[in-house]
């Protein structure tokens, strides 16, 4: 009997280790898996890259990883927030480093990375100071730039009801990156709210089939 | 010089929204584009759309509705309505980027003449570039209007022949709502579709980086 | 009050013109429109081309278009079946153009047409028959084929349940390319089983969201 | 040359199925290497992917419970464990060129010492092409394990040193299931990992089209 699910989020940690590649779900707080990243920073793997929408909020989640002194460069398409004073001082200081990317970018190359597909070329950020240097192309009149995948070694994301098979349900737009980053990673950590029996998701509103997840972390008291 | 009164930022969004046809998809941006939603009419079935993952956005809940989970773009709370639908990132971009948003709504810092529209980075050395999905929206729209003030508030021309700041995309507004005037971009220039009452065409031009044409 | 539920099926086809690229869904009989596809045929607009899985099966759905003559060309990944005799007779006859593409460029080459992107980098058919001439470049080590969207006129697909603004929900294997067909297409129409008010179908559980469709044609008595 | 006996069709499908382990998952090709479902042990969790969007198929249902939305590649009818799922063909094909299936069992007309398989298309002029997902599957699954008959009906072997027919993909057969044998595909070049009672490895390579290696 195959049981995806890991009794802490401390222990799901343990693949992870310094200079890991780390998608972490959310967009703002919506769907930032807020304990696992607590879990994280416990772990204290090194030289992290992580890749997600924000740069991180106040002092909890994501900020407060970056201030852990773990993470040596930041891949996302919004960083600068009215209180993401955290990584303004650290990128102001030049402690890490920032890629910032267009938000439909991220995405399709993350779905690129989740996919197999090698590159490609996407309107956005055409000509702009974003994709400068890269390579471009003219397809039927239309300009478009080469983007590469984006794979992981670990995807952190937060779902709302799980099973032993890692199958998962989001709750409303707390879903935004968790999808597409559980298929773009090598080891997907999934925390939910609710862990349920198998069967108990109705097949047609899986929306994370459990192939792209492999450790269910329920986080408890945290449902809706 | 005559007397006007400049357009207020609710008459501006409300003037936008006359131009929202029923059954149409549409983003609106963060900050003034947002409040357009407000001046929507309630009989037309108009479907605003939201980078991450929601379509059929209603409006924002009291307090004791707000939920964690259910923000725009904007990270603000708001509410979904009946046969309104929930999808990840990757499906949302595929809508803006695939054509299939009918019109997005942007604030910009400065657009040309020739539709070129600078959005989202002042590039000063002390800023830190962020960029969301202005780029996405900008290309991927059927048409994007933009909503700005008619200058700056140094007095500085924000329609411009070419872009002084880092441009966001290129040749993609379609219609520029300022707080003075209606103006079209088309392939014949910015023709002015309409103005404040008691402004000259002169008087508008002079406030214009570019040049204007009478409709 | 906006309601795309369309009366007839033959209705819906007032769009389809003569040359048109229309997209088919359905993995053989399961998801494939039989009822739109019949208004097709009665359409009967000329020199169109098909992308859909297979090319038909006995003398039913597809099977029956190409026989209409209403074929100019079909794009699909597997069009010899036990049953398909319809289709090889035309093809071995030389009156229907055949472009055989592996089922996952096909979905993938769907995909990019549905959301924008240019072109693919697909590692599929890598030094086969079926990517002769193509473009190609070895990324990170691995050979991939460079790939264009499909991007159609109109597209028919089966769904489920179907709701006035355009919502879809589809039944087990039946959903296969209905969601990537329909929003790679200018216009989308898609046969339901049921039409249900607005909100009755959960916003967590919609598979195809309004946007991507354009016209709801319910067929009677079709239910599971 | 001593007395042997190949192995049968479900012989070798019950081979396979011991080489599959727990948790893995798994798309069985239409033909022969869907029989190894019936081999697997019950158990275990082995999840059976479908390429029309199905994960974690189960056995074949009974007349009264077929359903025609309800099908495998092959097109016959299949039921879904509790825990399994649907989704579309963007998503099922993500799963397999993503590098997401750990194990594609295909049958095959020839492979190459090197791994190249083909077994999509035997090139005659009277033969009409058709790919349907085999192709996917060579290049996307982590390992591809082959069943086929040692040599072909007149005797050829099919297990050669350069295809001659149209290749399907790559490099990228790990493992070879035959009537007579399971041979590995390695770095050094073919392995016989195991053969049937009474046969000499020199009469096994004799029935090869390239050299093989003991273990």
């Amino acid at each position: 009997m195959l049981n995806k699910v890991t009794a802490t989020a401390l222990e799901a940690m343990r693949h992870v280790k310094d200079g890991d590649t780390v998608l972490i779900g959310g967009f703002g707080l919506a769907g930032q898996p807020a304990e696992l990243i607590d879990a994280l920073i416990e772990r204290n793997a090194k030289e992290l890259t992580i890749v997600s929408n924000n740069a991180g909020n106040g002092e909890t989640g994501l900020a407060l990883l970056l201030k852990s002194g773990c993470v040596r460069k930041i891949i996302c398409s919004f960083p600068r927030q009215h209180d993401s004073y955290i990584f303004d001082a650290l990128y102001r200081a030049g402690e890490i480093e920032l890629e910032v990317v267009p938000q439909g970018t991220l995405a399709a190359r993350i779905q690129a990375g989740g996919s197999g597909l090698g590159a490609v070329y996407t309107p956005t950020g055409y000509g702009t100071l974003l994709t400068e240097g890269k390579e471009t192309r003219t397809i039927d009149g239309v300009d478009y730039v080469l983007e590469y995948p984006i794979k992981a070694d670990v995807a952190l994301i937060k779902a709302y009801k799980g099973d032993r098979w890692g199958n998962l349900t989001y709750r409303k737009a707390a879903r935004n990156f968790g999808p597409i980053m559980a298929a773009a990673s090598k080891h997907t950590i999934a925390q939910v709210s609710e862990v349920v029996s198998l069967g108990e998701i109705d097949p047609e509103h899986v929306v994370t089939p459990g192939i792209f997840v492999h450790e269910v972390v329920c986080i408890e008291g945290e449902a809706a | 010089m005559s007397e006007y009164t400049p357009r207020s930022v609710d008459e501006i969004a409300k003037r936008v929204a006359q131009d929202i046809d029923e059954g149409m998809y549409v983003n609106l941006g963060i900050g003034q584009p947002t409040k357009v939603a407000d001046f929507l009419p309630k009989d037309k079935d108009i479907f605003l759309h939201s980078e991450n993952g929601v379509l059929g956005m209603g409006p924002a809940p009291d307090e004791a509705n707000q939920d964690g989970d259910l923000i725009n773009a904007g990270k603000q709370y708001i509410t979904l309505l009946e046969g309104g639908s929930y999808f990840h990132h990757g499906d949302s971009f595929a809508m803006i980027r695939g054509g299939h948003i009918d019109l997005c709504v942007l604030g910009a810092f400065e657009v040309a003449e020739n539709g070129d529209i600078a959005n989202w980075f002042l590039g000063r050395p002390k800023d830190i570039p962020a960029v969301g999905g202005a780029m996405d929206l900008a290309v991927g729209a059927k048409k994007v209007y933009v909503i700005m003030d008619h200058v700056s508030k140094n007095g500085d021309p924000k329609i411009v022949e070419t872009l002084n700041l880092p441009i966001t995309g290129e040749r993609c507004v379609n219609r520029i709502y300022t707080d003075l005037a209606v103006i079209d971009v088309t392939d014949d220039g910015l023709v002015v579709r309409d103005m404040v009452d008691g402004l000259s065409f002169e008087a508008l031009q002079a406030k214009t980086g570019a040049t204007l044409r009478p409709a």
